[in-house]
């Protein structure tokens, strides 16, 4: 009746076929994922740069919390001027990966978007001067509002307050981790 | 069937986004801007040619029963590739198309194409009818979104239109307005294609 | 290299997994018979028009071999599909009862003239909505072509106000008919030979005033059937095929000339 | 933990309902809701695919793909899991229900690329949901798009097309009914406990 023989050709087809794709897509992200890695680190720094203008170099330290991915000390001169902090908030559609830079009195110096999946054309305006720009010289708490920010407050994206609020949160996060390490460091 | 015929079949007669409407969510969810509308159309058209040769090379090796997970496998692999060499070898492409090849893997006109099509068909023929396919989808994608960016955003291809004169209708950007403006294109479309089939038939009688 | 390994044996696993449930599946809930219907598919002109009574040309062959429905019932196809499913089932095809349109109005815009003039879409259900129609009888045809842009075979036209069929072209498949606000058109078997060109089911004189080519249900050709084929029902005549003959004795002595005999 | 998964529900049914808000399965949202008993079929079917292949991906996740560091096969994996499933689910369906699976037709293939299955399994993993969580918030995204495909069936039910203007008969005023539907929807934003 159940033909057993056929069940497990058909099986096995499948198992090849899964199995060849996983190998292509296996190697290929062995081949990949340096470079890729290498890509992430150069944009980083790029960003970094551009949140941090002041400073020359950047030194990665360890984290002191588990809040944040990836944490700089910036230099300018060998001497210590504030520190960026990489981190990420769930946005509208996923992680957003911010990188915000903080100088030594706790107040942001700049804040850029690393990476995103957030609807084009709305929450994707994250990535736009405009609102990015808000964010320099707050410090710790920062507010969302839909618009007439106050003193310490960001006027959301509109239509995507929930991506603004991802950011929002990321970079109060930073904050709050900055002054730690810069504790640790001084 | 020539070749151009099956071009023109996935650009007009059988427009895969207007006739068939396949492939609806990616089209509702990035024709937001005139830009994202070009990148998913073009992303889409490279992994539905890469799709349906794949697949139409294997049609006679892949047993009916599992021919769906075999085509959405090897769908998956061509997208994660195409992403990873990105990421890889073009930062720059990827992180402007990058948001959106994941969304490819679940754009049914590649798996639709895949079993209507390819799955029958020669080499160069699903070649062709992944180009056609392709093209007319990014094609229809640019009008949506031409019009979506116009009306919600006022801006084309991120270029101001009408400064602070006007306030644009941001609910157009948003879901509900992406369904009206569907709707109402597909809606003039007919009209137009109808006036054309009334006036064939009056030149017929 | 030993990523890559594990990566093949999870992705692989899965897939063996499921191809070896997908192929135990495909035998354990096999549907059989099925190769039977999806050929009488194929043998179907695939119009969907729902003629045979069924949902679609799908629904139907389905029909055929789970029911047992007979196989002449698509007036589309006819003699030739009928003989290729019978071929299929193994059984007589049989006659197939061949039908064909006809619309029992004469109204035309001479004999029945405009109410109003209408300016809306071209439309005979959206006609229909307002105020009662074009003319002043409520049967007759409207003359927008709503049947004409239903028929998938191009064999309607409105002539003057009123829908015509051409019969060479006509399948039978009845969607005109259907969608008629007016059921002004039957479904008569090719056939026939005599046809009724009214449907005014209004008395006599009333009938008279609003189109002067409307039956008055005087019952003369009721009298005059010698088969007892014609009736006046609701004040207008109809014909029971199964035992007209064809004489068209009914349509010499109609005194409004709406019964017909057809040419050929 | 009660509030938790409140919210989930209230998002998945409503704040961030998949087909009015997050453009999922739109597909299937649009080709069988012309009538409220096939769309019922059409919701049924996909809340039973959602919510097993939630589960299944939750595991094939959690003990393989994140034990090996394989989180880029993850799609792959994912959709794997999902056409395997739909196609059981499609010959369980035309064996025991036959006039369901007529009624479905090519639409329930078609839930292989239903984007609201891919697109659950990857939101369960992103919000790092826990075996149960990711298995609600499954069954409660896909009740959301039932919820969404019978309302919209239930309208074109009633909506006499013989009274659209030609041209926009069939998908163009579903399409517009939708948009409509989907500004109803967004009053919902906001809502949360």
């Amino acid at each position: 009746m159940i033909n057993v023989k056929e069940i497990f050709r058909v099986g096995l087809i499948l198992f090849i076929i899964a199995a060849l794709s996983s190998l292509l897509l296996a190697y290929a992200n062995q081949v990949t994922a340096p470079l890729i890695e290498e890509n992430t680190r150069k944009k980083t720094e790029a960003s970094m740069s551009v949140v941090m203008p002041d400073a020359d170099t950047f030194e990665q330290v360890e984290n002191t919390s588990d809040d944040i991915v990836e944490a700089y000390v910036a230099k300018a001169g060998g001497e210590t001027v504030g520190v960026c902090i990489v981190c990420e908030e769930n946005g509208y559609n996923g992680a957003v990966r911010i990188v915000a830079g903080v100088d030594d009195e706790g107040k942001v110096t700049g804040v850029d978007i690393l990476s995103h999946s957030e609807t084009p054309g709305l929450g994707a305006n994250a990535e736009k001067d405009s609102f990015k720009d808000q964010f320099k010289g707050k410090t710790a708490d920062i507010g969302v509002v839909k618009s007439n920010a106050g003193a310490n407050e960001i006027n959301a994206i509109s239509g995507a307050t929930i991506t603004s609020r991802a950011v929002t949160g990321a970079v109060n996060k930073a904050i709050s981790a900055a002054a730690d390490i810069l504790e640790e460091v001084q | 069937m020539k070749g151009i015929e099956v071009l023109k079949r996935g650009l007009i007669t059988e427009n895969p986004t207007f006739v068939q409407l396949l492939g609806m969510c990616p089209t509702l969810a990035v024709t937001t801007s005139l830009k994202n509308g070009l990148g998913m159309g073009l992303s889409a058209t490279a992994v539905l040619i890469a799709s349906n040769v794949i697949i139409s090379l294997l049609r006679k090796l892949i047993p009916d029963k599992i021919r769906i997970a075999a085509y959405i496998v090897i769908i998956a692999t061509a997208v994660t590739l195409i992403q990873m060499i990105l990421n890889a070898y073009l930062p720059d492409l990827a992180s402007s198309l990058g948001i959106f090849i994941p969304l490819i893997v679940v754009n049914c006109i590649i798996l639709a194409r895949a079993e209507a099509f390819a799955s029958k068909n020669t080499v160069g023929k699903s070649a062709l009818d992944g180009l056609g396919m392709g093209l007319g989808f990014t094609g229809a994608l640019c009008i949506i979104s031409a019009v979506r960016e116009i009306l919600g955003s006022g801006t084309i291809w991120n270029i101001q239109l009408y400064g602070d004169v006007i306030q644009p209708a941001s609910i157009i950007t948003l879901a509900p307005g992406g369904f009206i403006v569907l709707g109402i294109i597909i809606g003039v479309i007919n009209a137009i294609k109808g006036r054309h089939e009334s006036k064939a038939a009056g030149e017929r009688g | 290299m030993g990523d890559i390994l594990i990566a093949v044996a999870v992705v692989g696993g899965l897939g063996l997994v499921f191809g070896l449930l997908l192929a135990f599946a495909s035998e354990v809930f096999a549907v059989k018979q099925d190769d039977r219907i999806d050929k009488i598919q194929d043998a179907l002109p695939g119009a969907n028009c729902g003629a045979c009574g069924f949902a679609g040309c799908s629904a139907y062959a389905a029909a055929i071999v789970n029911d047992g429905a007979p196989v002449n019932m698509c007036s589309v196809g006819k003699k030739p599909v009928a003989d290729s499913i019978a071929l299929i089932m193994g059984v007589d095809a049989g006659e197939v009862a061949e039908k064909v349109a006809h619309v029992k109005c004469r109204g035309n815009c001479d004999v029945s003239p405009a109410k109003y003039e209408y300016v809306g879409i071209s439309d005979c259900i959206a006609l229909s909505k307002l105020a009662g129609g074009i003319k002043h009888c409520r049967n007759a045809c409207l003359g927008q072509g709503t049947c004409k842009t239903v028929c998938q075979f191009d064999a309607i036209t409105v002539e003057n106000g009123v829908a015509k069929i051409n019969e060479e072209l006509c399948t039978g498949c009845g969607a005109c008919s259907r969608i008629c606000p007016r059921n002004v058109i039957e479904m008569i078997p090719k056939k026939a030979k005599v046809v009724v060109n009214c449907s005014n089911n209004e008395k006599g004189q009333s009938a008279s005033r609003h189109c002067k080519s409307s039956c008055i249900g005087c019952k003369m050709c009721e009298k005059t059937c010698e088969h007892d084929a014609i009736h006046v029902v609701d004040n207008v005549a109809f014909i029971d095929y199964s035992k007209c003959i064809g004489c068209g004795k009914c349509a010499e002595k109609c005194p409004k000339g709406v019964i017909s005999v057809k040419a050929g | 933990m009660a509030k938790e998964i409140i919210s989930i529900i209230i998002a998945a049914l409503l704040t961030e309902n998949f087909v009015m808000v997050k453009f999922y399965g739109i597909c299937p949202f649009l080709g069988v809701s012309k009538k409220v008993e096939t769309a019922m079929g059409m919701g049924m079917a996909v809340t039973f695919v959602m919510a097993i292949a939630s589960m299944i991906t939750w595991l094939v996740n959690h003990f393989f793909l994140q034990q090996f560091n394989l989180e880029y096969l993850q799609t792959i994996a994912f959709i794997l899991i999902i056409a395997g499933l739909v196609q059981f689910v499609e010959m369980f369906v035309k064996k025991s229900m036959p006039s369901l699976y007529n009624a479905l037709g090519i639409y329930l293939p078609l839930i292989t690329t239903n984007c609201a299955v891919l697109g659950v399994t990857l939101l369960n993993v992103q919000n790092e949901y826990n075996f149960f969580l990711s298995f609600l918030y499954g069954t409660f995204a896909a009740l959301g798009f039932t919820l969404a495909i019978i309302l919209m069936a239930g309208i074109r039910e009633y909506l006499d097309e013989k009274a659209v203007a030609a041209p926009f008969r069939g998908f163009p005023i579903a399409l517009i009914t939708a948009g409509l539907m989907a500004i109803a929807f967004t009053g919902f934003s906001g809502f949360s406990i």
